[in-house]
């Protein structure tokens, strides 16, 4: 490679590097100076995409958290709180407004108008599934006044405060209006929020480390913090994520008192960091994650039902979590596609599979159905640790049952690419994979993407399932939580029957920190505000 | 022919060997590789330690030196004596500080010898820094003296030059002004010459001489040819398989040898002499050379630049007479040789064998007329794939011209009964045979294909005198036998002369010089062959028959 | 490669060579040992099927990362599975890449090496080619490979050999150019050998020698590479277990159960090392610079 | 030399052209699809095909080639499809650790190995031989990995002498950078250790059989300038070579070791890369790592003529 062609300063700061020996280097551990706190963090994978509206990754959606703030948020009891603004709905429910609090400025100083949370909420309906339901009835979406916001929807659509107010996938981060302008199919470039951390561009590398200064003109609310609702108050100066490829590599670190904080530890290692001074290990999310598995609809075997109903049979909630987590302290056998500790949560007909596995029944179905033995494709991800288990799981269960399995080992990308792939299983297609989802992102018909019966405008797989789509519609226009309880129970019993997917089960990961870390809050995000930190 | 005669038993005596014994190391019950040496060398004297490959000369000579491979041999018993000081029982720091200083050594191969990478000045004077104490001025003013002294020219280049910039003769003079420059007691030269061409030799030994004059050093000088024997010896010791077989001065050895061995070893030594010459047959010509030029490199126009390797060479051979081509190392003649072989494709001129022009032929149109001139390389060891039997190789030919196997197998072992092999030899592998079994091997390989002409390319150089003496006989006999045309490529005129009917004399890939051998050697016209014929070692003795030659020409040398 | 002409002769060569040690060449009892390990290895390995007291594959969610017993000789992986019968079992998987990879990688090379080494108008471009290959690093080329493929036993082995081909052409190449100066090969073109039969007959056996001992080098690095391979999560899926991938899997464990690393990469460093000084020792019997100073 | 070089360097570019061409066609082979990670788990078909166009993934082949590799010249090496930012950047902020961390492995290696090297053939057949030769070869039968964690476990956890992880630029202060880069580095060189010092004996064993060592101990020469001063810088070239060659064998090491230490160098950009279907970015770096190689055996058959004088060029 001859440099000397090469023209763009960026090369010659390459070449500079490549002969400095990389003297220009920032440090990935980052020289934090003597008067200010540093929290040294390690995320459940390294930060790449910035833009929390254009991707559903968890540690994207985490930085919008430090960075950006919220009209409205949910707290532990799963009830929209004020965050930014307050609100007002209009009897007939379709007139929502909303008011901004005083106060609130971006980190470049600009106050935050109605405009900047319009065309906000215009980008991030764009994007979130929920946020399509309500645009698919907005009459319209205006600012009056600069501390504003007027919604008015042409038919009533009583769940849209929690929509708004959910912390997964996609909430509706509020961003300069000059950024939401960004066409939702494109990555914003410029990362400003009106968020309690402010996101240092310099000290930026993807993948491995991101650093949050303390936004001090940040002006908190009063109420005691709750999940994401509530005070927001920063108590750290710095906030530094880093990832760590090898889990054990990022445990000894925290015994040896190198970082403060580890988001998710594995369940079999925890027995290195008990015996750690000065390190505790807890949960911070009550609710953790689910595991799923999911048919493809559109190919035999899994077409027909009664296969999907022996797969459902084949496989076993205790002997897959167990598998995964090994302690039973940290998993909890769940049959409710809403996840157990939801206000929807509802187990009927799961016995089959909390029971499970029961092979023999598996068998049965598989013989009325006809089944021809031809195996089944079961994608195998080898490079994602908390994926790689289940296919291992059940494709042995699956055997046991009377299935064929053929369980193809490929990475994560290629799963990601080939399930959505509709071709038949011989050209390229599919007929199962695992995959997991925070609780409170299948909490209920509406953010379920699993539970979606659109065919191909659906979730990978494909159900056209006309049935549960009419329960959908009612449960968006059920008026009161009882209602949408009751239908929420009758979409539990027919994906159960129609087994559109695999609830698998809920399981927990604990969080590990030095002691010195105090005052984190619980909830399913991991947040950086009001948590303390003391010298060792 | 006149020898040295100096009696130097009154001189003191430097070197004293008694009843030596070298063994394979650790293995004392193994046959000894060398058996009871005695040897005494005086000061100013000069010592010949003469012998076939093996005998054991160069083993004498590195035991002196302690520097025996110690993995491989060890000093089995017996005393080496340096005036007083007993070698066999030095610590290596001793032998440090003897050699160079009492004991000098010099190799036959100066461009190994001398270390690649290091200026040869500074390998000289390395020699000072480690033995004296003089002032880095003082030591390179010394070097550059002692290589004024061996009549390096241009000294202060040479000083800073590397070995291989310096021509043969140059390295060997380095050697030596290294050997010389703590001016040792001893110096012992194991064949110093045998890898220089004779007009460099004759120089090299007249240094030696000059330099042992001047610091009355006693010689102890290891090599295999009488000839450098006759010219610079007192005394001589004839070894054979690890023991010396006869010592006595020179003359005496040369005229009246007491062992058999010695006598052996005398007859087969090849001498100017030329053979008589036989009548030339009328028969049309089976080579005739035109023109040929063979030009290395040299961009597109071959004839500009480049390297000339051989230019406007034109001779003939009628069938069953033989033509030498002689020179010296770079005359071109091997690359003539390769060329009528196609082994490289000449750049001009005309080969025609047996009445078809080879030289410019394509490689393809070429194969049907390869079965009509074969030839026999120098080197034994290489020339037959050592993965194949005999058998194999010597039915490789003739199977590729569609001889069925069996009967080339047939043929095969009457060629090797020819070449005065066992039949068993088919199915042994090159590496069972000596160096002269597998020249015969080689040779009956090229006559198998029965071919018109024989090109043998320095095929006696790499062999001992009395095998060289057997392998030129078979040679002539195959060709009596067969009346196959010879071209025969050497550097040593007496070689040629034992074989040749006509000679051609190159240098510097032009013929200087051609006609019957007879004419060539005995009143050459040319300087450079003269040149030539007076530094052949030994010119005017003829060993084979004990008496100087003069006046014996028409005596035709025997060849065994 | 033994039915190819010639190579016959040279095999025996080579066997000659090895049984008719040049004085110098004494063979320690190193290389004999090593032997005897490896083959107990690999008969360890080849039978595992017939002693292993498990299914290796067959997990049990309620007994994983059990200590040593009885009943699990080393003890249960995070799948409960016995580390034990996977071990042995992996070995053959191992073993299958290693010389898997040595051979193609060997075939694959000569052929080209030949190729290139004798005729000169393909030479330049065939060695360009091999250059770039060389030039990329054998373990991300080997990465993008298996995500190529899939991680199948087949792509593992290809994603190995593809880097390691350059090295053996250059080797092959570098043989022939010498050789073909060889008397003897010039003595056959004047004996009116064609081509091609210089080529296998001459020309090859030559390469043969330093070929073995190059293939024992890359069966061994074929071995490490792919347990780097299975590290990075690239390796065979862990349906077929290997050495490489059981350490892989259990290197999150290193602490609170070492035997997943420990016992796998005991025999793989264990089987290397041997192969390793087998390749060494040959190497010092073939080499002929050896057999000159000797002989 | 310098027209040498020139030509050097001239034939580096049909070879850097074609990897290019190789790892492009490579990568648009494979499976994988930069923009359904872009857009994570619950994108629609559509969301996909949309953002596929914007990253124009869906231009032919042949143009997306052309763009990429003209862009390539005028020093654009893209930006990356997951972070979105310039791939130069990047590689520049990645390189570092990686050098720094490589320099450190090679000084420590060749120091070790050389000597290790020269000792085994001078006591050729004695067991300080066959102790070097054990030790090259055990380096070369333990996983890489397997390495880094034993010293992790030694060094930092029982010891407590250096971090467990990490990495510090060496204008971070020297003790901060050496604390985090020895254990990295050890890893590294044991291999490389390994590599150099079987070469070194080899070289050295066919050197100490030539006649001018010969002639060496018979000038009285003493045994380390015979072993150091004539016989090694013969032995010199193909070290060199292999240090050269070995090179290659370091960066797949590199990938190794930045993740077990944690190291934010380009090692494991490239396997996340791979992973991730970012292309630039793989593109970018295997050209960069080939580059460099290609570099590192330019200066090393350049640097043959200064030890061995019968080389020029």
């Amino acid at each position: 490679m001859t440099f000397a062609r090469f023209t763009r300063p960026g090369l010659h700061r390459l070449a500079a590097t490549l002969l400095a020996g990389g003297a220009t280097l920032l440090p990935a551990v980052a020289p934090a100076q003597e008067d200010e706190t540093t929290l040294t963090a390690v995320m459940h994978s390294g930060l790449r995409v910035l833009d929390p509206i254009i991707t559903t990754a968890h540690i994207t959606r985490n930085h919008g958290y430090m960075v950006y703030d919220v009209l409205t948020a949910m707290d532990e009891n799963f009830a929209p709180q004020p965050q930014m603004a307050d609100w007002e709905v209009s009897d007939d429910g379709l007139t929502y407004t909303f008011t901004l609090r005083d106060g609130l400025t971006f980190h470049d100083g600009a106050p935050v108008t109605g405009a900047d949370v319009i065309a906000s909420l215009n980008r991030w309906g764009a994007r979130d599934s929920g946020g399509q339901f309500i645009f698919d009835v907005t009459e319209s979406l205006e600012a009056p006044d600069d501390g504003s916001v007027v919604w008015t929807l042409s038919e009533p659509f009583p769940p849209l405060l929690e929509v708004i107010s959910k912390q997964s996938a996609v909430p509706p981060f509020i961003m300069p209006a000059r950024v939401a302008e960004t066409s939702p199919d494109e990555t914003i470039t410029e990362y400003v929020g009106s968020g309690p951390f402010v996101f240092n561009e310099s000290e930026y590398e993807p993948g491995v480390s991101v650093t949050y200064e303390k936004f001090d003109d940040y002006i908190p609310r009063e109420e005691e913090p709750s999940w994401m609702a509530g005070g927001k108050v920063v108590n750290v100066d710095r906030v530094v994520w880093t990832s760590m490829p090898d889990n054990l590599t990022a445990m000894n670190a925290l015994a040896a008192g190198e970082i403060d904080y580890i988001e998710q530890i594995q369940i079999d290692l925890m027995p290195i960091l008990e015996s750690a001074p000065g390190v505790v290990v807890e949960m911070r999310d009550p609710l953790g994650y689910v595991t799923i598995g999911r048919p493809n609809f559109l190919h035999p075997p899994f077409d027909d039902k009664l296969v999907r109903q022996a797969a459902l049979a084949a496989l076993g909630q205790e002997q897959m979590l167990a598998t995964m987590q090994g302690d039973p302290e940290y998993y909890n056998v769940c049959g409710s596609i809403f996840g157990c500790a939801t206000p929807l949560a509802d187990e009927t007909g799961a016995e089959i599979v909390t029971g499970g596995p029961d092979p023999e029944r598996s068998k049965a179905l598989l013989e009325e159905a006809g089944y021809d033995g031809t195996p089944i494709v079961l994608m195998a991800p080898t490079d994602v640790v908390s994926l790689v288990n289940q296919p291992v799981v059940a494709a042995q269960a699956l055997r046991e049952g009377g299935f064929e399995v053929d369980m193809q080992s490929m990475d994560w990308q290629s799963v990601v690419q080939r399930r959505a792939q509709q071709a038949p299983v011989g050209e390229g297609g599919w007929n199962m994979f695992f995959t997991n989802w925070m609780v409170p992102e299948i909490s209920d018909p509406l953010i379920n993407v699993m539970v979606n019966g659109r065919g191909d405008d659906g979730w990978f797989g494909w159900p056209t399932d006309p049935e549960i789509e009419e329960m959908r519609a009612a449960f968006v226009a059920a008026g009161s939580p009882e209602e949408q309880k009751e239908i929420a129970v009758r979409i539990q019993e027919h994906v159960m029957d129609n087994v559109n997917y695999i609830m698998m089960g809920e399981y927990l990961i604990p969080q590990a920190r030095r002691e010195t870390v105090q005052n984190m809050i619980q909830s399913p995000v991991p947040v950086f505000w009001n948590l303390t930190k003391e010298a060792e | 022919m006149k020898f040295k005669s100096r009696d130097l038993s009154a001189a003191r005596r430097i070197l004293k060997i008694r009843d030596l014994r070298v063994g394979l190391s650790g293995r004392p019950d193994a046959e000894p590789v060398l058996d009871g040496i005695d040897l005494d060398i005086h000061a100013g004297e000069t010592h010949c330690l003469v012998g076939e490959s093996g005998s054991g000369k160069s083993v004498t000579s590195l035991a002196t030196m302690g520097l025996l491979p110690k993995d491989a041999l060890e000093v089995q018993g017996g005393q080496i004596d340096l005036e007083g000081f007993e070698i066999t029982s030095a610590t290596p720091q001793q032998m440090r500080r003897l050699r160079a200083q009492r004991i000098a050594m010099i190799f036959q191969e100066p461009m190994t010898a001398l270390n690649p990478v290091l200026r040869v000045g500074e390998q000289i004077e390395e020699v000072l820094a480690m033995h004296t104490d003089l002032s880095q001025s003082d030591a390179k003013a010394r070097t550059l003296d002692i290589m004024e002294q061996v009549h390096l020219p241009d000294v202060d280049r040479i000083y800073a030059a590397f070995p291989h910039q310096l021509s043969g003769g140059q390295r060997q003079r380095i050697m030596i002004a290294m050997a010389l420059v703590l001016d040792p007691d001893l110096l012992i030269a194991d064949e110093p010459t045998t890898a220089l061409d004779v007009t460099t030799q004759l120089q090299i030994l007249k240094l030696i001489e000059e330099m042992q004059e001047r610091h009355g050093t006693a010689v102890l000088f290891i090599t295999h040819d009488m000839g450098v024997v006759a010219e610079i010896a007192d005394t001589v010791s004839v070894m054979q398989k690890g023991r010396i077989v006869e010592r006595a001065p020179i003359r005496t050895l040369l005229t009246a040898p007491k062992e058999e061995y010695t006598r052996k070893l005398l007859t087969a030594v090849p001498n100017l002499a030329p053979r008589a010459g036989r009548a030339a047959p009328d028969a049309a010509a089976v080579l005739r050379v035109e023109g040929l030029e063979m030009t290395y490199g040299g961009g597109w126009f071959r004839t500009a630049g480049g390297v000339r390797a051989a230019q406007d060479v034109t001779f003939d051979i009628a069938p069953g007479r033989t033509l030498g081509i002689v020179g010296e190392s770079g005359s071109g003649k091997s690359t003539v040789a390769r060329c009528i072989m196609r082994l490289i494709d000449p750049t001009g001129g005309e080969v025609v064998v047996a009445g078809t022009e080879i030289a410019q032929m394509s490689r393809r149109q070429l194969g049907p007329h390869r079965k009509h001139f074969q030839i026999v390389f120098q080197d034994p060891y290489r020339s037959l794939n050592p993965r194949w039997t005999v058998a194999r190789s010597l039915c490789e030919g003739p199977i590729n011209f569609g001889t069925p196997k069996a009967e080339a197998m047939a043929r095969a072992a009457e060629l090797l009964e020819l070449v005065e092999l066992p039949r068993d030899a088919m199915t042994r592998y090159p590496h069972q045979f000596s160096g002269g079994q597998r020249q015969r091997i080689a040779i009956a390989r090229a006559v198998a294909m029965q071919p018109d002409l024989l090109v043998a390319d320095e095929a006696v150089s790499a062999l001992d005198v009395s095998v060289q003496a057997q392998v030129l006989g078979l040679l002539e006999d195959v060709q009596k036998r067969f009346g196959i045309a010879m071209l025969f490529i050497t550097h040593d005129l007496r070689v040629a002369a034992q074989i040749c009917d006509d000679v051609v004399v190159m240098q510097k890939g032009r013929v200087v010089e051609q006609g019957a051998a007879t004419d060539v050697l005995t009143n050459p016209r040319h300087s450079y062959t003269r040149s030539l014929i007076e530094a052949a070692p030994g010119r005017n003795w003829d060993f084979a028959n004990f008496r100087a030659l003069g006046g014996a020409q028409a005596e035709q040398g025997t060849t065994a | 490669m033994t039915e190819l002409p010639g190579s016959r002769h040279s095999a025996f060569q080579v066997l000659s060579g090895m049984l008719s040690l040049p004085a110098g060449a004494r063979v320690g009892i190193g290389p004999g040992l090593a032997a005897l390990v490896l083959v107990a290895i690999v008969v360890a390995s080849i039978c595992a099927p017939l002693y292993v007291p498990h299914d290796p594959l067959a997990m049990d969610a309620m007994a994983r990362l059990r200590p040593p017993s009885s009943e699990h000789l080393l003890g249960t992986d995070p799948y409960g599975r016995d580390i034990f019968s996977r071990v042995m079992t992996g070995g053959r998987v191992s073993l299958l890449i290693g010389v898997g990879a040595a051979i193609v990688s060997v075939t694959v090379g000569l052929a080209i090496g030949l190729v290139a080494g004798f005729f000169r108008t393909v030479d330049g471009i065939v060695m360009r080619i091999m250059d770039s290959l060389m030039a990329i690093p054998a373990i991300l080329l080997a990465i993008a490979l298996v995500a190529l493929n899939g991680p199948s036993l087949g792509s593992v082995i290809i994603a190995i050999t593809v880097p390691e081909v350059p090295r053996v052409v250059r080797l092959v190449r570098s043989v022939v150019l010498s050789a073909r100066e060889e008397p003897y090969v010039e003595a056959a073109i004047a004996l009116g050998s064609s081509m091609p039969k210089i080529l296998l007959q001459h020309l090859m056996p030559n390469t043969l020698a330093p070929l073995i001992v190059q293939g024992t080098y890359i069966c061994a690095s074929a071995i490490l590479i792919e347990a780097i391979l299975s590290f990075l999560g690239a390796g065979v899926s862990t349906e077929i277990p290997t050495w490489g991938n059981i350490m892989a899997e259990g290197r999150s464990y290193f602490q609170i159960k070492p035997g997943l690393i420990f016992w796998p990469g005991l025999l793989l460093s264990l089987c290397i090392l041997c192969i390793n000084l087998l390749g060494d020792t040959a190497r010092d019997l073939l080499d002929p610079r050896m057999k000159k100073r000797e002989g | 030399m310098i027209a040498y070089i020139l030509k050097r360097l001239l034939a580096t570019i049909p070879v850097l052209l074609i990897v290019a061409i190789f790892v492009f066609l490579l990568l648009r082979l494979t499976p994988g699809d930069p923009a359904a990670i872009l857009a994570g788990d619950a994108a629609t078909p559509a969301q996909l095909e949309r953002i596929r166009d914007r990253l124009g993934l869906n231009d032919p082949l042949h143009v997306q080639f052309f763009t990429w590799f003209g862009q390539m010249l005028q020093g654009d090496l893209g930006t990356s499809l997951i972070s979105n930012t310039d791939v130069v950047d990047m590689v520049a902020a990645r390189l570092g650790p990686t050098i720094n961390i490589a320099l450190m492995t090679i000084v420590i290696s060749v120091l070790l190995a050389v000597p290790m090297g020269v000792i085994a053939a001078w006591r050729h057949r004695t067991w300080i031989d066959v102790a070097v030769m054990s030790f090259s070869v055990l380096g070369f039968s333990v996983p890489v990995f397997v390495i880094g964690y034993i010293l992790i476990q030694i060094f930092a956890i029982e010891l407590r002498w250096v971090p467990v992880q990490g990495y510090a630029a060496p204008t971070d202060g020297v003790g901060a950078f050496f604390s985090r880069a020895i254990l990295p580095s050890l890893t590294l060189a044991t291999i490389y250790i390994a590599l150099i010092a079987r070469m070194t004996r080899a070289s050295m064993l066919e050197v100490l059989g030539e006649d001018y060592v010969r002639t060496a101990r018979a000038k009285g020469v003493r045994e380390n300038v015979v072993l150091f001063r004539h016989a090694l810088r013969n032995a010199a070239v193909p070290i060199l070579t292999i240090i050269g060659t070995g090179f290659a064998l370091l960066i797949s090491g590199v990938v190794v070791t930045e993740s077990v230490f944690n190291i934010p160098g380009i090692g494991r950009l490239t396997v996340d890369a791979i992973l991730a279907r970012d292309y630039p970015v793989i593109q970018a770096m295997i050209l960069l790592t080939a580059g460099i190689y290609v570099m590192v055996n330019l200066v090393v058959d350049v640097s043959y003529s200064f030890f061995d004088p019968r080389i020029r060029y």
